[in-house]
């Protein structure tokens, strides 16, 4: 039991080994091996280009890279689909609908067979988290940017994933809001499971790309530098 | 099996000849269309290997779905293997088709017959027509797998057209175009010749065709090695 | 038995929203049914149907069914759009709920528009063709489902898989219409057999059903490969 | 024989046709194939 636990707890939430990913005569990652730790948040770094989307697209498992393995939570990313989230830089919301209607709807696709009442009460506790209003009865093609990235966010937490992948999580918000959502993205990871964690020991872990570093740098775990395709630099922060 | 090629390809060349001196100078001419209806040493062969190629291309696509995940290599193989016979199919069935064609001007006096076969075998060669677009506008790394699966849709369709245009030509009167009638048995081992040189010629054409995606392929490999930074 | 609840619940959820997005734009309706009348407002146009009344009675169908056909393609695209737009369907491609839920609810929602087209449509084409059926006219209740539902279960499926490409707006009826021409002959000619009353149309609602019936399979078989094909 | 001067003339053009497109493809192939080789003599071989 003891061993087991202290395996669990070895075992990174994100493995890519010699991962590489081609469109046409352009290769967007180059052998890639990095990996993440699991449990606290984690950063990719990297000017415009440099592959930190398309990692994190193959973490998710939308990718199905050229070459090389990728393994999330100890499987492969679609065994792993329903304790991942993913947040890219569109909002992947539909503009017509409110954002609760929005939650409600996602909410429910994320369902496992028979647990459908578990879900129902989340969507307004995931909106609430984000620092929003449930009642609002606008459709989300009139929110603000700012906004609209948090009903993305509380999209992502709607299924109280174990494994977070973020992409330009705080683009288009103010300073404050901002740093709003990365206290909330600190207080995320301290959050207990519910799902998934059959070792008992599973924690949560965010990765996430960014350009305004410096809103993030005391709170992450450790940061991943990626240039034109290929892993620049890699260090983690001693806690 | 290169000297394996070489030797059928041979084989096939030597055979088209023989199967043309025998459709042009063996065979006796037809009673009542005349010189025309040698069209009929050809036409009906390319026809006939036009309609089995369809499901080298089904099959072999149902393979590439199955194996892409499992054995990239055999998954590529069995992708080439599908291009190949897709193209093969709408050059042998155009072919045909424009045979039929030039046969039926002189003969029945129209270009143009809606009749049970031209129709489904037309409707076949926008299927293939249309599986080859497919593969022409998509590039990408979904692009073979789309392709293939669009090739069983029409794989499977290919049969449901054949049954519906027959069902269709036979509710409305349509000109009797095939008489029946005793078939001189020279024309029949003309035909016959002709039929196998098609089915070797068939095979020769996709396996070069083959031959060369898979080099293409391999080149693309390459070329994909040195972009990473391997080779 | 629950994982087949779980899984119509899926269907559900995705009509209701296609209908509640739909509800909002009202874009494909308006689209369709108004394309369609202009097709047959055109083509009355140039066959002169009040002087030609047998004429008429044998071309309406196949009119009506063209003109949705041409509707129904240019309006697919749209529903499929839709996903695309703020990367949607990646969130469907994440989800582990059944994908071909989300494809059946689609085709369900597709082929609820075109049935409303169809029910404003069937007077209309009354009217200016001056139809009277003179065939057995209750096997339409059986022909015009059957027939919508395999011009919409092709045409959604195959707008999914001309997702990626480029030109896709060309390429939905490059690759659509030569899969689609038996139901399409099917369902022209029980139509029309309804209409002029001339031949049986029992051998085409034969072949309409099985052509829905194989292709459903083979659509519920092969989409999730498409939707995850990249 | 009384056929009439179309009936071989469109045999003639049939198997015109026929050989053209087909020696037309043959071509087509074996272009294709040169280009290929010749472009894998010139790449590295993976691994070299």
């Amino acid at each position: 039991m003891l061993a087991a636990m202290v395996n669990a707890a070895e075992v990174n939430a994100a493995d890519v080994q010699n991962v590489s990913l081609l469109y046409g005569n352009f290769a967007a990652l180059r052998r890639v091996t990095c990996s993440f730790a699991t449990g606290g948040m984690h950063l990719l770094l990297g000017e415009n280009g440099a592959g930190k989307s398309t990692l994190l697209r193959i973490l998710a498992g939308l990718i199905t890279p050229s070459g090389g393995t990728v393994r999330v939570l100890e499987g492969s990313p679609a065994e792993r689909r329903s304790r991942i989230a993913y947040m890219s830089h569109a909002s992947m919301l539909y503009d017509e609908m409110t954002a609760m209607e929005n939650l409600r709807y996602f909410a429910q696709l994320g369902c496992a067979p028979g647990t459908c009442a578990l879900c129902h009460a989340s969507p307004e506790m995931s909106l609430r988290a984000v620092g929003l209003d449930h009642t609002l009865t606008r459709p989300v093609s009139q929110y603000s940017q700012g906004m609209r990235q948090r009903v993305s966010l509380a999209r992502v937490l709607l299924t109280d994933p174990e494994l977070l992948l973020l992409d330009e999580p705080f683009s288009n918000m103010d300073g404050t809001g901002a740093r709003d959502l990365v206290a909330l993205l600190q207080d995320v990871l301290t959050w207990p499971l519910t799902t998934g964690a059959s070792t008992g020991v599973a924690k949560r872990t965010i990765i996430l790309t960014t350009h305004q570093h410096d809103l993030v740098s005391g709170a992450v775990d450790s940061t991943t530098r990626l240039e034109r395709g290929t892993i620049a630099a890699e260090q983690s922060v001693a806690a | 099996m290169k000297t394996l090629f070489t030797i059928l390809a041979a084989v096939a060349v030597v055979l088209l000849g023989f199967g043309l001196y025998q459709a042009f100078l063996v065979a006796p001419t037809e009673a009542t269309m005349g010189p025309v209806q040698r069209i009929f040493y050809w036409h009906v062969p390319l026809n006939i290997i036009g309609e089995i190629t369809p499901y080298v291309n089904m099959l072999a696509s149902i393979a590439y779905i199955f194996l892409r995940g499992r054995n990239q290599l055999a998954a590529r193989r069995a992708d080439a293997l599908a291009v190949a016979s897709a193209e093969v199919t709408v050059l042998f069935v155009g072919l045909g088709l424009i045979g039929g064609i030039l046969w039926g001007r002189p003969a029945w006096g129209i270009w143009w017959a809606w009749d049970a076969r031209t129709t489904s075998t037309l409707l076949l060669l926008l299927l293939y027509v249309s599986y080859l677009l497919l593969r022409r506008f998509s590039d990408g790394p979904g692009s073979r797998t789309i392709a293939a699966v669009l090739s069983i849709f029409a794989g499977v369709d290919v049969p449901i057209v054949f049954m519906s245009i027959r069902w269709w030509r036979t509710q409305h009167p349509a000109p009797v175009l095939t008489g029946d009638g005793e078939i001189d048995p020279v024309m029949k081992s003309a035909f016959a010749w002709n039929l196998l040189a098609f089915f070797i010629w068939g095979i020769v054409l996709i396996w070069a065709r083959y031959a060369t995606l898979r080099r293409e392929q391999a080149l693309a490999e390459r070329e994909a090695l040195q972009l990473i930074g391997v080779a | 038995m629950t994982k087949a609840r779980h899984y119509l619940s899926i269907v559900l959820l995705h009509l209701r929203k296609e209908l509640h997005l739909e509800w909002r734009s009202r874009d494909a309706i308006t689209g369709m049914l108004f394309f369609t009348l202009l097709i047959a407002v055109v083509f009355s146009l140039a066959f002169d149907p009040t002087s030609n009344p047998t004429l008429a009675r044998q071309i309406s169908g196949g009119i009506a069914w063209i003109g949705l056909l041409f509707a129904a393609t240019t309006s697919l695209n749209g529903s499929w759009a839709r996903e695309q737009r703020n990367q949607v369907l990646d969130a469907h491609r994440l989800s582990p709920a059944p994908p071909s839920a989300l494809f059946v609810g689609k085709a369900l929602a597709n082929f609820l528009f075109v049935t409303l087209v169809e029910v404003v449509l069937v007077p209309v084409f009354v009217l200016f063709y001056n139809i009277r059926p003179l065939g057995q006219a209750s096997l339409l209740w059986l022909i015009l489902p059957l027939g919508t539902w395999a011009l919409v279960l092709n045409g959604t499926f195959f707008s999914a898989l001309s997702l990626r490409s480029r030109n896709r707006d060309l390429l939905l009826p490059l690759i659509l219409f030569p899969i689609s021409i038996p139901a399409l002959l099917a369902v022209v000619n029980g139509t029309t057999s309804v209409i002029t009353g001339e031949f049986d149309p029992n051998l085409w609602i034969r072949l309409l059903a099985g052509f829905d019936i194989i292709f459903t399979v083979v659509a519920l078989l092969l989409f999730g490969t498409v939707l995850h094909a990249e | 024989m009384g056929y009439s001067a179309d009936s071989i003339r469109y045999l003639h053009i049939a198997y015109t046709i026929f050989i053209t497109v087909q020696v037309a493809y043959v071509a087509w192939l074996a272009a294709r194939w040169k280009r290929v080789t010749s472009a894998i003599a010139t790449t590295r071989p993976p691994g070299a």
